[in-house]
């Protein structure tokens, strides 16, 4: 304990020091590099170690180094808690820059807020979520779901929509916004159904969308197992409706190969994207990291993005004052893979979404392109 | 003023009495530390033990309901994410104030305590197995969890609950209240275990049979223990959530429940310390392993359980503590005084029938074990039962003991009919049932096994040991004079198997029953102590005026002391009379060596 | 030559208890040995413990002149050392012919030795696909028998085989016994409380009391009485 | 209306062949092992490391199956023999197991979610409803399954010797039946089927390292609930899935669940010896 207590007090000199050009800037990631999110991490922090590499190349920020302090959040609240405790407290981060589940950003929340830390949530989520250290790159249900079911409307003749869901909150939170969303622009939901977020027997469910004579249907899975389940037994019972998946990810779609054929997908990002600033990206992608590149996708070029984001807050603010930061955020932009980025809207972002379609490669081709989609009111006021 | 006896013990108890002095540095050193560690501690251990510290009193739960009453249960986290929710939505729906506090405080304990009292109902019943118990357990977490994943916005589904404002404390204060509530929880845990009512507990863990045929309704105290350690543990979660200003259908999960079992198990079951240790260490490792390799964490954690399993079934601690007993003399416990109880006067009192059995029957399927035994049997009476093997003697006696055995017949004990009354109920009638295989509590003294014994006399105090033990003249003279009066302190596990059977008896005898029934006490017994047995049953029927019934193979001890004989054969009574009736009996000779008896069906 | 089976102060219980002390006795090639004593007094005990079910607490057995005093009860089986319990010794809800299947260690020549078990026992024969639990007490005791049979022991342990059998059974049994013996010079221990069955099968006996041999001979003209003053109530 | 029976069948059937292995180690030793959902998760890795080496489907089923077994074998060697008089601290021990093979497969495979095409896709028109193709085929496998396991039970000396075990083992090792060896062969099989069922639902599931996790409950109950039998293991299966498939098409599917392990307790409570002898 006694040494402990050196340490700390160490510590604390160092970081009295901070003044010191040469101390680096601490990037906190925390990320599901365990549970559920632990299929898409690794290309999350491959996308940031890219970001911090390239800016340290030059030169850093405001003459100093990034470093990045990954810590596995068990993508849950309860590993969330420690993750952010251990980021904020014992490496005293300056900043946190990450992709999670709703639960575990919303159990790092408090935490953020008690540390006075400036947090960049990169992961597209079910929306509403309203702190003054949050700040949202990637996009709501209000920014998806247009664009699926407008196509669905206009192009497939879709009246009658039928939502599968997984039972927690993104499954529900994006499927009720679409619920709403299809009743606006005169559809209507012939079926709503959800499993528990564990379930792997989808039967009764397809069973039901099969009678319910639905001729779209839209489904918002947990990421991972359940996604693939739904998806193998939808096509192993032989449905071939117009498929719009709110969950699955470009490299979730390739590696399920034939089944996952002629999904809509509509995303912020999609690898076929092209401008130069994507092209670019991509290169650096795969020589940074050869044959162990994990996909870009969806989650993983916000964090990119989230980086520079921050960079240009510091570099804007002149310190890595978390008050000042917090205000210059909203006032920088960002010209990334996705376009540009400015998360000006109640701390979210408008963003160019792009209506894709997984083709048996696996592939995913862009059939449309919407810009500059705007969140909408994430922070309503309290009531 | 009854006389008092007074017994030394083999050890006398340097360490019972030093237990005394070295308490009060102990706590102070404890409190010390909790107080002053956050001063030293830097900000992200001082976060890491907060939490530990709620988990480590839902260890402790685990601990008692498992290691102590010895139901392995998955569901205490169910009751820990009732306080954590019970707070978190009370918070989110009402803000955040005193009464809201408050409620949300009466609200965890209600609702903690009713579906610790439903799981109870369901797992604890007469006939009911550990295993069961264990299942409901299971279940329970799930259960909650889809409940909780379906709540929507009012549980928050899988999100949980977040951003309600809470008790707003400095981390050095929480450290504090949460440090202290681990040491009061653990302080009266231990009391309560080391009590005479803890005892009771493990009495029930050790042989719930035996408790149950010493009157003690077992799956009633099973599920008081349930409800309480279910409030405990949720008022852990509700300062969990407290603290943390988060509620997540993790906190309530079944995998939390297993981890809960995981930190008691590495611990050490049946020791408070033990689930403390386990569940700050488990906590804290996690904290500074987890986040940077989790899966090897995971694996570590996996072959640490097994590992422990196979080689220290009781935990680290208990190893250690094993190997210090090794060191140091075996703590004994405070001399106990034996005190004779006045027993109801055995005199006129209580009708001379002490047995009745009308047509009693017992049938599997087509196959009848029992049929049409029809006897009675007086006070004073020493009745022996013989037959060749599975002429259903043993079965008889669980027929006569339990009244759901039975498929048929009547039987009175003491004047009360036992219809279909489990042991417990019918013990309190006035009979005793001593088994074939001695059957004692195996990790309890001499004295508290007796203690037990008397549970339904002297209600057992849930803080202290009782120093002076009142039993009947009966037992006392049994323990006297099986020499157990010079070993009260001794774990029974110890003890030869004679001295088992003793202690057995002087148990059912510390129940002051008026019908002793006995199955093949003297089995694996050396010619000396059988000879002390025939005197204490001779006396006991004599003296004590019970009304005997003993099952026995050994038929010159048969004929040594029984007042009369009923030989069973093939489920039926072939003869009932006295000794030399039945000596004499041609019958009887011929069921011994072996001839079918033609007339066995002959009622007397 | 060496005896088939020697057992040398073996002493043996349960738990805490010993039932049987420092026991010793010997059995010769084709000699019939009878155990007799009242009940309780561990005579079964006493087989369980050469058959290895009870941990032999001192002494030690040496079957054919090797030492199988550790040897588990499946191996003495396979060695040739076959036991009839007297509870529990059918598997009530097979059928006779699986109950006599296991009496072989594999289904090898079950035919063969199942014409052998229609000379002893045709009831038996008859009724192949019963459960045996639907047989009668008696039925019961010869599938018992004739199963151990089966097994072509080289030392066959008996334990109260005629226990609530009718006399004609007692015999029939008798007979079977005796003239297997003869045919493959199989020594048996009996167990026994029955007389006439003890004496009319039996060359040597030892009487049992307390786990503790007090009394032998070999069967002659006064064995009867002697063992009966030992069987008195 | 003929969907919901065939939903009710295939369902049945699935949980069927998943439970059979947790039963038949259940009734010969009377041992919950809840490794059996690594073991699942192991005969799924096993598919996949198949599928990858391009083996046929009909070779790949037997290579889960081995690898189930060889794993049940060790277990059974290594830990659970020496638990058999504790049975709770064997179902802790299992459950370690579970977390460490879960671990081992992840270090190995990655956490990430595999991807196994199916042998049998498409659908098939039964009396006017176009059902999956591949369910209507698990009504057939664990059909197989119950009809292997019977008659090497009924039929073969390994299975008298097993039920000799069952009924009465000391009488069993007086007739020189290895014990001991039988339970290794027990739990050997039952791990196999685990691994085999494994194999089976990968078409219809992901392959991830938990996948098997969701069916443990539910198979554990069933097995509960069955008390030892196969027939009555089917008979549960059917009832109970048939439930589960009824309040999830009913209902909803969320308690559809919980259908199964809630019936079981409740079940249980009332008629502890479950469906047995029913």
């Amino acid at each position: 304990m006694i040494s402990r207590a050196l340490l700390v007090s160490l510590a604390l000199v160092a970081a009295s020091g901070s003044a010191l050009a040469a101390d680096p800037i601490k990037i906190g990631v925390p990320v599901g590099l365990s549970g559920a999110n632990s299929v898409v991490a690794p290309s999350v922090v491959q996308s940031a170690e890219l970001a911090v590499d390239e800016i340290n190349a030059k030169g850093g920020v405001l003459g100093r180094q990034l470093t990045l302090d990954v810590a596995d959040d068990a993508s849950g609240a309860a590993g969330a808690q420690k993750a952010f405790d251990a980021l904020v407290f014992q490496k005293k981060v300056n900043v946190l820059i990450s992709m999670e589940t709703s639960a575990a950003r919303n159990a790092g929340l408090p935490i953020v807020a008690r540390g006075k830390t400036p947090f960049i949530y990169t992961s597209f989520y079910e929306g509403r979520s309203c702190s003054p250290y949050l700040y949202v790159n990637a996009w709501v249900p209000e920014q998806q779901v247009p664009p699926i079911v407008d196509y669905f409307n206009k192009e497939k003749k879709a009246t009658k929509y039928f939502l599968i869901g997984s039972d927690y909150a993104f499954g529900r939170g994006m499927l009720s916004f679409t619920k709403a969303y299809v009743e606006k622009t005169g559809g209507k939901v012939v079926g709503e159904e959800y499993l528990p977020m564990d379930g792997s027997d989808w039967t009764p469910i397809i069973s039901k969308l099969k009678a319910s004579g639905a001729d779209a249907i839209i489904t918002s899975t947990a990421g991972g197992a359940p996604n693939v389940t739904l998806t193998k037994q939808l096509r192993a019972a032989g449905v071939s409706l117009p498929y719009g998946n709110l969950a699955v990810d470009e490299g979730t779609a390739k590696s399920m190969g034939a089944d996952a054929a002629g999904i809509y997908i509509s995303a912020s990002y999609v690898t076929g994207i092209d401008s130069p600033a994507n092209k670019k990206f991509l290169a650096a992608m795969s020589k940074k990291f050869g044959a162990d590149l994990k996909t870009p996708n969806d989650l993983s070029v916000p964090e990119y993005e989230g980086v520079y984001a921050y960079k240009a807050a510091v570099e804007k603010a002149g310190s890595t004052d978390s008050q000042k930061v917090l205000a210059a955020l909203s006032e920088v932009s960002v010209e990334g893979p996705r376009g540009t980025i400015r998360m000006d809207k109640q701390r979210h972002a408008p963003l160019t979404m792009y209506l894709g379609q997984v083709q048996s490669d696996g592939s995913v081709k862009v059939i449309q392109s919407f810009p500059n989609v705007d969140p909408g009111a994430q922070c309503p006021p309290k009531s | 003023m009854p006389e008092v006896r007074q017994f030394s013990q083999l050890a006398p108890a340097p360490l019972g009495l030093s237990a005394k002095w070295w308490m009060v540095p102990l706590a102070v050193v404890i409190v010390g530390s909790i107080a002053l560690a956050p001063l030293v501690l830097d900000t992200y251990m001082v976060n890491i033990l907060i939490r530990a510290f709620f988990v480590a009193i839902a260890a402790i739960t685990v601990d008692i309901v498992w290691g102590y009453c010895g139901t392995l249960t998955f569901g205490q986290s169910a009751f820990f994410g009732i306080g954590v929710y019970a707070l978190a939505i009370i918070f989110t729906e009402y803000g955040f104030g005193s009464w809201q506090a408050l409620f949300a405080m009466g609200t965890s304990v209600v609702v903690a305590a009713g579906v610790g009292a439903l799981t109870g109902w369901l797992s604890f019943y007469p006939g009911s197995t550990p295993l069961y118990a264990s299942i409901v357990s299971l279940v329970v977490p799930i259960v909650l969890v889809q409940i909780l994943y379906s709540g929507g916005t009012f549980t928050g589904s899988s999100s949980g609950l977040v951003g309600f404002e809470t008790f707003d404390l400095e981390l050095e204060s929480w450290f504090r209240l949460a440090g202290l509530s681990l040491a009061a929880v653990a302080v009266v845990a231990l009391i309560i275990m080391r009590s005479d009512t803890g005892r009771l507990l493990k009495a029930l863990r050790d042989n719930d049979e035996r408790c149950s045929y010493l009157g003690i309704n077992t799956s009633r105290y099973r599920i008081i223990v349930l409800v309480l350690t279910a409030i405990i543990a949720s008022l852990a979660g509700f300062g969990y959530a407290a603290f943390g200003a988060v509620a997540a259908p993790e906190n309530a999960g079944f995998t939390f429940g297993t981890r809960l079992i995981i930190m008691v198990a590495l611990g050490g079951r049946g020791t408070i310390i033990g689930a403390i240790v386990g569940a700050l260490s488990i906590e804290v490792a996690s904290a500074y392993l987890s986040g940077s390799l989790p899966y090897v964490w995971e694996l570590i954690i996996g072959i640490a359980l097994i590992a422990v399993i196979l080689a220290f079934p009781d935990g680290l601690l208990g190893a250690v503590g094993r190997l210090g007993r090794g060191i140091l003399p075996s703590k004994a416990s405070a001399t106990t005084q034996l005190r004779p109880v006045a027993t109801a006067d055995t005199g006129p009192a209580g009708s001379e029938v002490a047995m009745k059995v009308t047509g009693l029957g017992k049938h599997f399927g087509s196959l009848s074990v029992l049929d049409g035994v029809t006897f009675e049997a007086k006070r004073s009476e020493l009745l022996s039962l013989v037959g060749p093997n599975g002429a259903g003697k043993t079965t008889l006696i669980r027929c006569l003991s339990d009244g759901r055995e039975r498929s048929t017949g009547f039987v009175a004990i003491a004047g009360h009919a036992i219809d279909r009354l489990p042991p417990d109920r019918v013990v309190q009638f006035g009979l005793g049932r001593k088994f074939q295989a001695a059957s004692v509590f195996e990790t309890l003294t001499v004295a508290e096994c007796l203690r037990v014994a008397r549970t339904h006399r002297a209600r057992p105090s849930p803080v202290s040991t009782s120093t002076v033990l009142e039993l009947p003249a009966a037992a006392i003279a049994v323990v006297e004079r099986s020499g157990l009066s010079d070993r009260l302190g001794e774990e029974a596990r110890n003890l030869s198997h004679g001295l088992k059977q003793a202690l057995e008896l002087a148990m059912v005898l510390a129940l002051e029953p008026e019908v002793l029934l006995l199955d093949e006490p003297t089995a694996g017994l050396t010619r000396a102590e059988r000879q002390a047995f025939a005197d204490i049953l001779t006396s006991l029927a004599s003296r004590d005026r019970l009304c005997i019934l003993l099952v026995e193979h050994d038929l010159d001890f048969v004929r040594e002391i029984s007042s009369r004989i009923i030989v069973l054969h093939q489920g039926k009574i072939a003869l009932d009379g006295s000794v030399q009736e039945v000596v004499d009996s041609s019958l009887v000779r011929e069921i011994y060596t072996g001839q079918q008896a033609a007339a066995c069906g002959a009622e007397p | 030559m060496t005896p088939v089976l020697e057992v040398e102060g073996l002493a043996s219980g349960y738990g805490t208890s010993e039932v049987i002390s420092d026991v010793s006795f010997t059995l010769a090639q084709s000699e019939v040995l009878a155990i007799v004593g009242k009940n309780g007094m561990g005579k079964t005990s006493l087989l369980k413990a050469v058959l290895g079910f009870l941990p032999a607490w001192r002494g030690n057995i040496r079957f054919a002149g090797r030492d199988v005093t550790r040897l588990p009860p499946h191996l003495k089986r396979r060695l040739g050392l076959v036991y009839v319990p007297q509870e529990h010794a059918l598997f009530q809800e097979l059928t006779i012919r699986d109950n006599l299947r296991l009496g072989l260690l594999s289904d090898g020549d079950f035919g063969a030795m199942l014409e052998k078990v229609g000379h002893w026992f045709p009831v038996l024969t008859q009724r192949l696909q019963q459960r045996a639990g639907t047989l009668s007490g008696g039925e019961q005791k010869m599938l018992i028998v004739a199963r151990a049979l089966m097994a072509k022991p080289t030392v066959l342990l008996l334990d109260e085989v005629t226990e609530g059998l009718q006399p004609s059974l007692v015999d029939r049994l008798s007979e079977v016994l005796k003239r297997f013996r003869q045919d493959n010079g199989t020594s048996m221990v009996v167990v026994e409380q029955h007389l006439p069955f003890v004496l009319g099968i039996a060359g040597n006996y030892l009487v049992f009391k307390r786990g503790e041999i007090v009394d032998g001979a070999r069967v002659d003209a006064e064995a009867a009485e002697r063992i009966e003053a030992h069987m008195r109530i | 209306m003929l969907t919901v029976a065939l939903d009710i069948v295939t369902t049945a059937a699935l949980l069927f062949i998943i439970s059979s292995g947790l039963l038949i180690v259940f009734g010969v030793m009377k041992i919950i092992n809840f490794a059996h959902a690594a073991f699942v998760t192991v005969g799924a890795y096993a598919t996949l490391v198949g599928a990858r080496l391009g083996l046929p489907w009909i070779l790949v089923l037997p290579l889960a199956f081995v690898t189930g077994a060889i794993c049940g074998a060790l277990t059974e060697a290594i830990i659970v023999r020496w638990l058999y008089r504790r049975p709770l601290d064997a179902i802790l021990a299992t459950w370690g197991l579970g977390i460490v093979i879960g671990q081992i497969v992840t270090l190995i495979f990655g956490r990430e979610v595999q991807f196994v095409q199916a042998p049998i896709t498409g659908t098939v028109d039964l009396l006017g409803v176009d059902y999956s193709a591949y369910r209507i085929v698990m009504i057939g496998a664990a059909v197989i399954v119950a009809l292997v396991f019977t008659t090497l039970l009924n039929g073969t000396r390994l299975g008298l010797s097993t039920r000799a075990v069952i009924m009465n083992e000391m009488l069993a090792q007086g007739l020189g039946v290895d014990s001991s060896r039988v339970r290794l062969i027990t739990f050997a099989i039952g791990s196999g089927l685990a691994a085999l069922s494994g194999a089976l639902i990968t078409p219809l599931s992901s392959v991830d390292p938990n996948m098997g996790l969701p069916w443990l409950i539910s198979a554990f109950m069933l097995v509960m609930v069955s008390g030892g039998s196969l027939m009555t293991l089917a008979v549960s299966s059917l009832m109970l899935g048939g439930l589960q498939v009824i309040v999830s098409t009913f209902v909803n599917p969320i308690l559809g669940g919980l259908t199964i392990a809630i019936c079981a307790a409740i079940v249980l409570r009332i008629r502890p010896e479950g469906f047995a002898r029913a």
